[in-house]
């Protein structure tokens, strides 16, 4: 694969939990549909029927890959509107049931600036804790039910620390209560089995770039019999649910990722597990270094590492420079200056927390990438400590 | 996308920053900063009648606080400490050919850090600390 | 061009109103993006940053081709979420100074169905009267300004029918009254001038697939200063008001696509008014046939004919047969039997408003396509008329 | 879209319908449908015996309307009054390989037609007109 280098040289990419790459095979089966195949899916002629029935078909191979029926599959622009859709069509179509939501504190932006948005508009929204490896307690999710409860929404996996929640557990509570729940399955798909049956939920969101599919096109799978407003008003696309002409290619290229990802799941994730064992291993032979989110319970592309006495952003840029493209979760890269929630919810100091890196391993990555991660990374990590105030003397050489 | 607003300035700084390390016996001393903000700028200062001979550098923080700390040292290496105590932080952040809006705050530490020092000089040598300018 | 064509034959594509090809030159501009260029462009480093270059610049060629200033573009999944912004947008934002819209009676349902929508939420909503060629009268917009008006949304061009509206009077008017004025410009961009300065608007809505870009992305133009609420919650994408990964290779190719429309839009008005013309002469000669919409003020590539006594699909269905593609107002093609409320909007009868055939042309087509149209045409026109009971007996032959 | 949804039967008598026109002197005619929704049937009826000898349509609507009254005329020519009463609309849905959901009151129109068309020749000759099944 050459997908990870870009002009300047041989990239290694250690990204994918932010985008991945458009698999060459997935955008194959999308360039029809760009200047041949063209028509409208609503139009009434035979000409648009060639994209009504590309649609159809990605819709089939998503329903396939998450075990829903077809119509139970919702294509949208993106995992945030698949987010923001579930949360708010629901909110805003069981007003009078109850005002009452339950979500994490470590979901993604997504989900809580969604919720925080609810709260001006007359919302309660009780934002759960997590343990120290950033899993939701099922005990916390049955106390904090209340009689006007219409919906928890509590992520499948984290996008920082990969830590993987009790989904099936938490939707047999709310299956219980007879509370609406969604799940942000937008890390898990194709890294881990996502299946809506055994997830007991009523709502999940996906993403199309985040498991080698095209950027601007998602999912909402909406279990049949769920009562939810729409996000996007207008046409009667999607049966009458959400409006807006379809982005065929886009959809096209979902399906044809979902079921590639999810054909190749077990020698997909067996790969990522094997990288990801050398790279803990690798990582913590640093002194001062901890791996955040859960040991085991985890994404098998997900790796975290917190460095401590130096901040995140000067390893990145420093990585960078060798070529190496990864993530922190300081915050010092925005005008906040607030590290990660999700790290400060797992109670990580504000200070500790600033120190974190994120390798998130894709397909194309292999030993080789990991050997040079940890060469490189080693020498940064010593230079950065020896700059800094916060490094022991003892650690300073 | 911040770090890609660095300019080349700032890189070269970050990279390969001056004046790094503790300083034995400085005659002042500065930090500035807040760990939990993520930065912290600590900056020793070598005296000799009046002018900064010497000036070093410890920081905690992202490429923008290393590069500022690396270019206000050397700013104000062989200037008097009022030439340097005018040393201000759009100076930094001009001689490091601009920084991200968001960044300006490195420039700034480096600035209050460089005060906080030449004040603590100041006081152990039995003066009265400079007021900051309201404006700073 | 061949991009007309489908695998059946020839297609002589009339419907360019529901969506246009992707243009070649365009696709070519989106490639590099899919797998080679795919950093997020919110990542920090190298490779990202192409990304968000490419962004910046397609923002860039937007705000040119509508003269307006880069940071007050925000792209968005396409032109139904640009609209549902705008609107939603005004509407939470300004709720404490008012809860009145001003809308008119014939934009398209991705406005319409979100006023229905903020009704249920509390909010009034005037629609507004057209005339018979489908204007709004400046006169009742004054008329229905009230003191708690926070927000007038009046189309450019129609859709359906094409009518241009008077948006320069209207912007002045809800300027005057310190009122947000939205326009929907999706069908405007490409057929007639659109800036936003000569407009006096503070928003209007754009969607790539109508100008020869890619399905799935649009923009939302946001006159600096504009206090709206987000639609789509979560990052910090587009300066923290529209979240979601960024659809880079749509966003490109939305770019890439609005220039070329600009930049060509004299000469490409002047081939579609001259097609228009030989098409409604043509026309107009089968007897107990009228144009819809202004005669004048319409779009240049739009027409809209009633033919008395028959119904649309039938004419689409036949028309298909001979590989013709165009559309209908009639919506005998959906559950509710309803023919277009635009055209009854216009004041035309429900039983002569079911027998429209809307006919939008595009740069690809040439004066033997609008030919062989005619030629298909008059004769399905008679056969149909031949078997209906409406049909008066002087006519049948 | 429902376009696409016509079965090729559905196609196939939309195309080239049966038994268009009007009809001189007809025994029994019946008209159903409202303009304002865009679909009207008129259904003649040429009876000798109980008999159906012949039967013709008009039709103002949308190509399942146009398929639904073709192939209806066609099934209940030949059919006695009583058999061609049970001509259901399931029956011309079925006789055309199917009809998309939002079509299915196209043939439910035909088979109100055939009906209306009956009564009225029932009229004529002077008999009751018999009811509708209540669940048709
Ligand atoms: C006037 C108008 N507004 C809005 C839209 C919606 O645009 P999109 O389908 O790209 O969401 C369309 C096209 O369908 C339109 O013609
Ligand atoms: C857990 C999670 N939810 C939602 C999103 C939002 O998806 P998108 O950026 O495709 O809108 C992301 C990725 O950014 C994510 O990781």
């Amino acid at each position: 694969m050459n997908t990870n280098k870009d002009d300047t040289g041989n990239i290694i990419y250690l990204d994918h939990a932010a985008t991945t790459f458009t698999d060459p095979k997935v955008l194959e089966t999308m360039m029809p549909y760009f200047t041949e195949n063209f028509g409208n899916p609503s139009s009434p002629y035979d000409m648009a029927n060639v994209s009504k029935e590309a649609v159809d078909s990605a819709r089939q191979q998503v329903a396939t890959a998450i075990n829903a029926d077809t119509d139970e599959i919702y294509f949208t622009g993106g995992g945030t509107e698949s987010d923001n859709w579930a949360i708010k069509g629901i909110a805003f179509a069981n007003r009078k049931k109850g005002n009452h939501i339950i979500t994490s504190s470590i979901e993604h932006h997504a989900v809580l600036h969604t919720c925080q948005w609810l709260e001006k508009q007359g919302f309660e929204v009780t934002y759960l804790p997590v343990d120290k490896y950033g899993q939701v307690r099922t005990e916390d999710v049955k106390k904090a039910i209340r009689d006007d409860t219409i919906l928890i929404s509590v992520m499948l996996a984290n996008n920082e620390i990969g830590t993987i929640q009790p989904i099936p557990q938490i939707g047999r509570i709310a299956r219980e209560k007879n509370i609406y729940f969604h799940t942000d399955a937008v890390q898990g798909i194709g890294q881990v089995p996502v299946d809506v049956e055994a997830l007991n939920v009523d709502l999940l969101s996906l993403s199309s770039h985040k498991f080698y599919g095209p950027k601007g096109v998602g999912a909402l799978y909406i279990k049949k019999g769920t009562r939810l407003d729409n996000h996007s008003h207008g046409g009667a696309q999607e049966k009458k649910k959400r409006a807006g002409t379809e982005n065929v290619p886009g959809i096209v290229g979902m399906g044809a990722a979902i079921e590639q990802a999810t054909s190749q799941l077990e020698e997909h994730a067996a790969h990522m597990k094997k990288l990801r064992a050398q790279l803990v291993e690798g990582l913590l032979l640093i002194p001062a270094t901890h791996l955040a989110g859960h040991p085991e319970k985890r994404l098998p592309n997900n790796v975290n590492v917190i460095f401590e006495y130096i901040e995140g952003e000067s390893i990145l840029l420093m990585l960078n420079s060798y070529s190496i493209a990864a993530s922190t979760g300081s915050a010092c890269t925005s005008a906040s200056l607030e590290p990660s929630h999700v790290l400060i919810a797992c109670g990580f100091p504000h200070e500790v927390a600033h120190g974190s890196l994120r390798l998130t391993l894709g397909k194309e990555n292999t030993e080789e990438d990991v050997d040079y991660l940890l060469q490189t990374l080693e020498p940064i990590i010593r230079r950065l400590r020896a700059m800094s105030p916060m490094t022991p003397k003892e650690q300073r050489e | 996308m911040i770090l890609m607003m660095y300019s080349e300035k700032v890189m070269e700084h970050f990279m390969n920053p001056h004046n790094v390390g503790e300083m034995e016996n400085p005659d002042g001393v500065g930090e500035v900063g807040n760990p939990q903000c993520g930065d912290i700028m600590r900056i020793y200062l070598r005296i000799e009648n009046d002018v900064i001979t010497d000036a070093k550098f410890m920081t905690f923080g992202c490429g923008a606080a290393i590069a500022s700390s690396s270019m206000a040292t050397d700013l104000i290496k062989g200037k008097t400490l009022e030439e340097a105590w005018e040393v201000t932080n759009k100076a930094v952040a001009e001689a490091l050919e601009g920084l991200p809006p968001v960044k300006m705050h490195c420039s700034v530490l480096a600035e209050e850090g460089i005060h906080k020092a030449i004040n603590d000089y100041r006081e152990k040598q039995g003066f009265e600390p400079l007021k900051e300018k309201t404006d700073a």
